[in-house]
């Protein structure tokens, strides 16, 4: 049993660290908030430069060939830095292109993925589950809308869960590039200060060639739990980073003559919030190692993962807030973009609740009885 | 026991649900209901109209245009105006200044300022909290030295909030430096239009600037503006903390975000139902609920009391902030995803600004300051210590 | 609206109180556990002395006629002092003794009741709801079980609470003697000191004269309700003690130099109890006082009271313990003893959770949609 | 990263697995997994079992009779041993005063001691504790002067845990008082059966006695029975504090006691159907059951790594009884009021014992001890504390 990254995740993770304290500073990112696009063409091209769009594309398409571990590696430094650039989405999509994409489309747009200059991120819509697939003469059509897509504004592809069965969970994958017809969009700003749109398909025409799979729910799924893995793993960056912000505050801002960490209510509040984020990494990684193997059930791991992702990040984002007093609250703290991001965190991909009722669903009901 | 109304309140409540529904304006209405965000100007026209209709500040001794309001009737006032999307009332000059001046002001500050409180003219601001000050107040540095007839004030304050539209602040300042910390502190009013004063916005990660920083670079305030004597500024900032206590748990309007909360949970759905039929949903509803309801009926219980515990003041601050965070973050949960739209980015086409959604998010931001300012949760549980363990 | 207890209400407490301060002290408690009885005939006829049988007896029937507020007020002080007497069952029934009993037996034997010379007590198992009564010759026949029936060895009469369809819940109430053909019993003590039996009816013959009401849920409900609220009183005094007790063991066990109460973080911890028992008091007034009246549905103010108590049991009894560290864990500690009240309260009359689907069910669902 | 378990490691399960299937008596599982209370005899039994086998002490250095097995195969060793209802080892000999001995024993006390040890055969208590001396250890003040060639001891223990059973105890005692409370505390080895020793149980709240006073009124203890250097108790009590760490979690117990809350949840009932089957409950129970597995694995992650964060020892300890004490009452509340029943007290019958609730209570009760004793959770959080904030 061996817990220990390899030596070239760590290299992998101190290249992404050190390039990102350099290039993605929190000044830095202040003022790409304030920008029209929202995001850094400078720091993605960066990223690109490091092989990031590369690493979770297969060898054989010419990428680095990552597992879930580089992807969750990859998504921790993501939140720690707060990045606004869709590195998570796009590591999301690219491991699913890795399984399922055709192998005409490999060939036709790996290279510019694996470049980082085509931008390919998930539309997944679980919650509502209104996109629909009808047959047509060559391939599919797709109507409906998918709300609340994390950088869809920012792609130039977009993997698109779609069900073939009115009301019936999505079951089907395909490719539709932004640009094509019957695809309107309205984009904002979300909470977490990224960039999002809710989508319309009006009778988008997805030719045979662009299917990636039909009626394979498992499949869906496992893109969805790669999502819940990569927030999870974006979730825990972002929490490591705001539990060592207030330790820092807690040391340095002097109240009643001396600095307030010397108090003990808020020392073993402290110590709680540690705790979960402990707890936290310990089953990110758990998850991560097992993703792909027999070795234990990939669906209870990660409902478990996401169960403990919302709870933290909720718990150790308002902990942080609250022990910074005042200052928690203002845009010029780091502490409060990251609450934002925590928030966000605890809302996406299904709440705690319905995750824990399908773990225990899953887990504990018996003879089809639904429990 | 008896937890039934007595006539006359009744017919009290009667009457201010009556007024409300002939005079507040539907527009603030809508905005209030809608989780839309407060507009000053919407303030100073409820405000004006209360006061047309002897609503002004029913808490008041009737001399000074009150109606010498019951504890109880306060709180039944300030629901309806909950329930109804009725702003706020401002509290800096109406709940906080005006009883300072009553008990500790000049028959000439009283005549000056009381009146225009009550129309809604002038607007007031706090200026307590400083950079090295917050939860421990009384290290605050702000410096004013008197020179022939006026104090010279220099300094900064910070966590003001709405100073940006006040016309006058009510000030702790430090006349004497040399004594211990609680001692030397003076209250003054000053005009915000004095010279020398600079008034900055916070941003917040609402998105809003609701408080500021105030500079103060030898900003003259005459010596009749001083409140009380020199060097009594921390007794009169104590008398504050107990007297403005009718409506610290806040539950008016928690009960308004929880009739909201309801709504939502009856028009959104999870997997294809109202999630007002989910079980777990449901239940923790619920659970939020019955808290609210304990707090109500524990914040009416200290208002009936002759002389209430000392601890519970500080019970409901903690608890009444707690349960209105809660409500505001099952609220975020009940609309998903979608509460996480924030700015329109988009030139196709406007954001989508439903009434369910919309301000969700940014309220829940908003709220954590609940149990942060107004003594932080955690200064009222050294105090609730303080007065039971006593170590 | 009036919060204050009446004159009578607060000489009766006063009283009350008195008379336990001095004869039910702890070690006199412990003396009466170590017993053969286990509970002290002594103390019963000191309380009947003060009259607290006759409480919640009705006037006419020769009682004070107390209401809901009383049998809280005297519950209370049961829970404060610790009692192994029977005063909350015998209270409960005799409340349902002066709202249901037929005139015939109130002539019968209220004056012993009254008197505290028999003992009457509840015998209610709604979670297992397999007691079945059946038409007989003069009257009904029952038939079944029931388990954990506290008190139940030490009463003369049982208000027994069937069913008239297998499976249906109890919708009659009958009085059985203790002493009828066909009842046998298993008694022990309880977690809490107590005693309690499990009752076995087999073909017990309980003649027209002795049914208090038949097909009447509404009736089984009201009872149920009393006995909540009885024990919510009994687990407010028992907290209330507890706190006190965990107050005075702060200020007064030195650590590390000084009394260990002066540490912020179990001065908070205290401070989150103190504020949880604050509001199971708010509430259970409340709710006996809107008891008989049309203030408030009975059934959401009882359920919402009930999830109070059990939690607050929980929280207030393990946080008591803890504090005390090593000694809260020992015999000798008057607070293990409520600990131990406290846990058995957070168990009996159905779980916290049960009453919160029950409280949610009848105030969120809608048409008639099981929640 | 690869959580699989290697060959060599799958094998010593395999071996410990078949072990236990042919060599643990039937009796002493029925007792364990049926929630019965602990037999002294059945823990000097197994220990003989197990050392009969070359399981006495797997983690012992070979030279001494043990494995030298890494804290992998220790947790496997404990886990197997746990869920096939074995007792635990009496951890006082076995795991902490024998590593004491090897590292600041003499040669002769490691003969004298350290094979009975292995063998069941000397049952070993701890005397730590003192009334004025829980939490706050360095206050201890049960003296040892030293006369000769012997220390004469005076003074109290108490939380000592079987000592009613112990042939021998090892004693921290202050062995000078004028230096600061850290230094001038030494640990003797005393033989229980030495005249001037008093064991007095203590009754506790779950009718066992676990726990015992021991009053020393001028023992007699040879300089030969220290262990170090006078005055080096503190350094060797801190060193046990640091080694004794691989089951501080008690994963292994946790797993043994959820495994019997879901058969109870398969058995018991709530309105008529399997408590598996109810949501409310279904839930707590998955709650509960990722808590534990994640505990598991932090625990794996620590004894994997080569060398682990000075804070994981505390929060596992934090953690690990929280969710023993949890599972302990969920299991306590799938019972319901059937877990109530204690003592029968009637002549007619005797108190039904099935297997299902008896000793969920007592256990319940029991196991409060586990977020009090070795170091309460209250100083785990001061020690991450200090080592995080380090104020």
């Amino acid at each position: 049993m061996d817990f220990q990254f390899t030596e070239e995740q760590r290299l992998l993770v101190e290249t992404l660290n050190r390039c990102l304290t350099d290039e993605a500073t929190f000044d830095q990112r202040k003022q790409t908030l304030r920008s029209a696009d929202g995001w850094s063409h400078a720091l993605w091209s960066t990223l690109c430069g490091l092989g990031v769009p590369a690493t979770l594309i297969d060898e054989v398409s010419g990428g680095l060939g990552g597992s879930a571990i580089e992807l969750a590696l990859v998504c921790q430094a993501a939140g720690q830095a707060l990045l606004l650039e869709p590195v998570s989405s796009v590591l999301v999509a690219h491991a699913a292109f890795s399984r399922y994409a055709p192998p005409a489309l490999r060939a036709d747009i790996g290279d510019t993925l694996i470049a980082g200059e085509k931008l390919l991120v998930p539309v997944i819509d679980d919650r509502h589950g209104s996109l629909l697939a009808t047959p047509a003469a060559d391939g599919l059509q797709i109507s409906g809308q998918a709300a609340v897509v994390y950088h869809a504004p920012l792609a130039d592809y977009w993997l698109v869960a779609v069900s073939t069965r009115t009301g019936a969970p999505a079951d089907t994958l395909v490719i539709v590039p932004r640009t094509a017809a019957g695809v309107s969009l309205k984009t904002y700003q979300t909470v977490d200060g990224q960039r999002a749109a809710d989508l319309h398909f009006d009778g988008v025409a997805v030719p045979s060639s662009a299917i990636w799979v039909t009626g394979d729910r498992a499949a869906v799924e496992w893109v969805i739990d790669c999502g819940i893995l990569a927030l999870a793993a974006d979730t825990l960056g972002s929490v490591e980073r705001t539990l060592n912000l207030t330790i820092d505050y807690l040391k340095n801002r002097q109240q009643f003559g001396g600095p307030i960490g010397r108090f003990q209510a808020l020392q073993h509040r402290v110590v709680v919030a540690l705790s979960k984020v402990e707890e936290l990494r310990t089953w990110l990684w758990v998850t991560a190692a097992r993703f792909h193997g027999a070795l234990a059930d990939r669906r209870l791991d990660v409902r478990a993962l996401h169960v403990l992702a919302c709870e933290t990040a909720r718990h150790v984002g308002e902990e942080a807030v609250q022990l910074h007093g005042g200052m928690g609250v203002t845009e010029e703290m780091e502490v409060s973009h990251h609450f934002r991001r925590l928030v966000a965190a605890g809302i996406r991909y299904g709440s705690r609740d319905e995750h824990l009722a399908a773990y225990a669903q899953h887990r504990f009901a018996r003879s089809g009885t639904p429990v | 026991m008896n937890l039934a109304l007595s006539d006359d309140d009744r017919a009290f409540q009667d009457a201010v649900r009556a007024f409300i529904a002939a005079h507040l304006p539907a527009d603030i209405a809508q905005r209030q209901l809608s989780g839309g965000r407060l507009d000053p100007s919407d303030i100073r026209r409820w405000q004006a109209i209360l006061n047309d209709h002897g609503y002004g500040a029913i808490h008041w001794p009737v001399p000074f245009g009150g109606q010498d309001a019951s504890p109880l009737r306060q709180y039944l006032f300030e629901l309806e105006c909950a329930l109804a999307g009725a702003p706020p009332q401002l509290s800096f000059g109406v709940r906080m200044l005006a009883p300072v001046l009553m008990r500790f002001g000049t028959g000439e500050q009283q005549r000056s300022f009381l009146p225009s409180i009550l129309t809604g003219e002038t607007w007031w601001c706090q200026g307590y909290s400083e950079p090295g000050a917050g939860s421990d107040l009384a290290s605050l540095r702000t410096s004013a030295v008197l020179d022939g007839d006026h104090y010279v004030v220099n300094g900064q304050k910070c966590w003001n909030t709405l100073g940006q539209h006040a016309d006058w602040i009510f000030c702790l300042v430090r006349t004497d430096a040399t004594s211990k910390p609680q001692r030397g502190i003076t209250m003054l009013l000053i005009n915000m239009k004095t010279p020398g004063i600079t008034v900055r916005p916070t941003v917040l990660l609402d998105g809003t600037s609701e408080v500021n920083d105030i500079y103060f670079d030898n900003v003259q305030v005459p010596v009749s503006q001083r409140v009380g004597a020199e060097n009594e500024g921390w007794t009169i900032a104590k008398f504050l903390l107990v007297h403005e206590r009718t409506n610290i748990a806040g539950v008016p309007w928690s009960k308004r975000d929880f009739a909201r909360l309801l709504r939502i949970a009856q028009v959104a759905t999870r997997h294809g139902r109202p999630l007002l039929d989910d079980p777990d949903f449901s239940r923790r509803l619920a659970r939020l609920e019955i808290d609210l309801n304990v707090i109500e009926y524990t914040n009416l219980r200290m208002l009936s009391a002759a002389s209430g515990d000392l601890t519970t003041p500080s019970i409901l601050k903690i608890r009444g902030s707690e349960i209105r965070q809660a409500i505001s973050a099952l609220t975020l949960e009940a609309l998903g995803t979608s509460a996480l739209r924030l700015h329109s980015v988009s030139g196709e086409a406007p954001m989508p600004e439903d009434d369910l959604t919309r301000g969700v998010a940014a309220s829940y931001l908003n709220l954590r300051k609940l149990s942060i300012y107004g003594g932080s949760n955690e200064i009222q549980k050294n105090i609730v210590s303080q007065l039971t363990i006593g170590l």
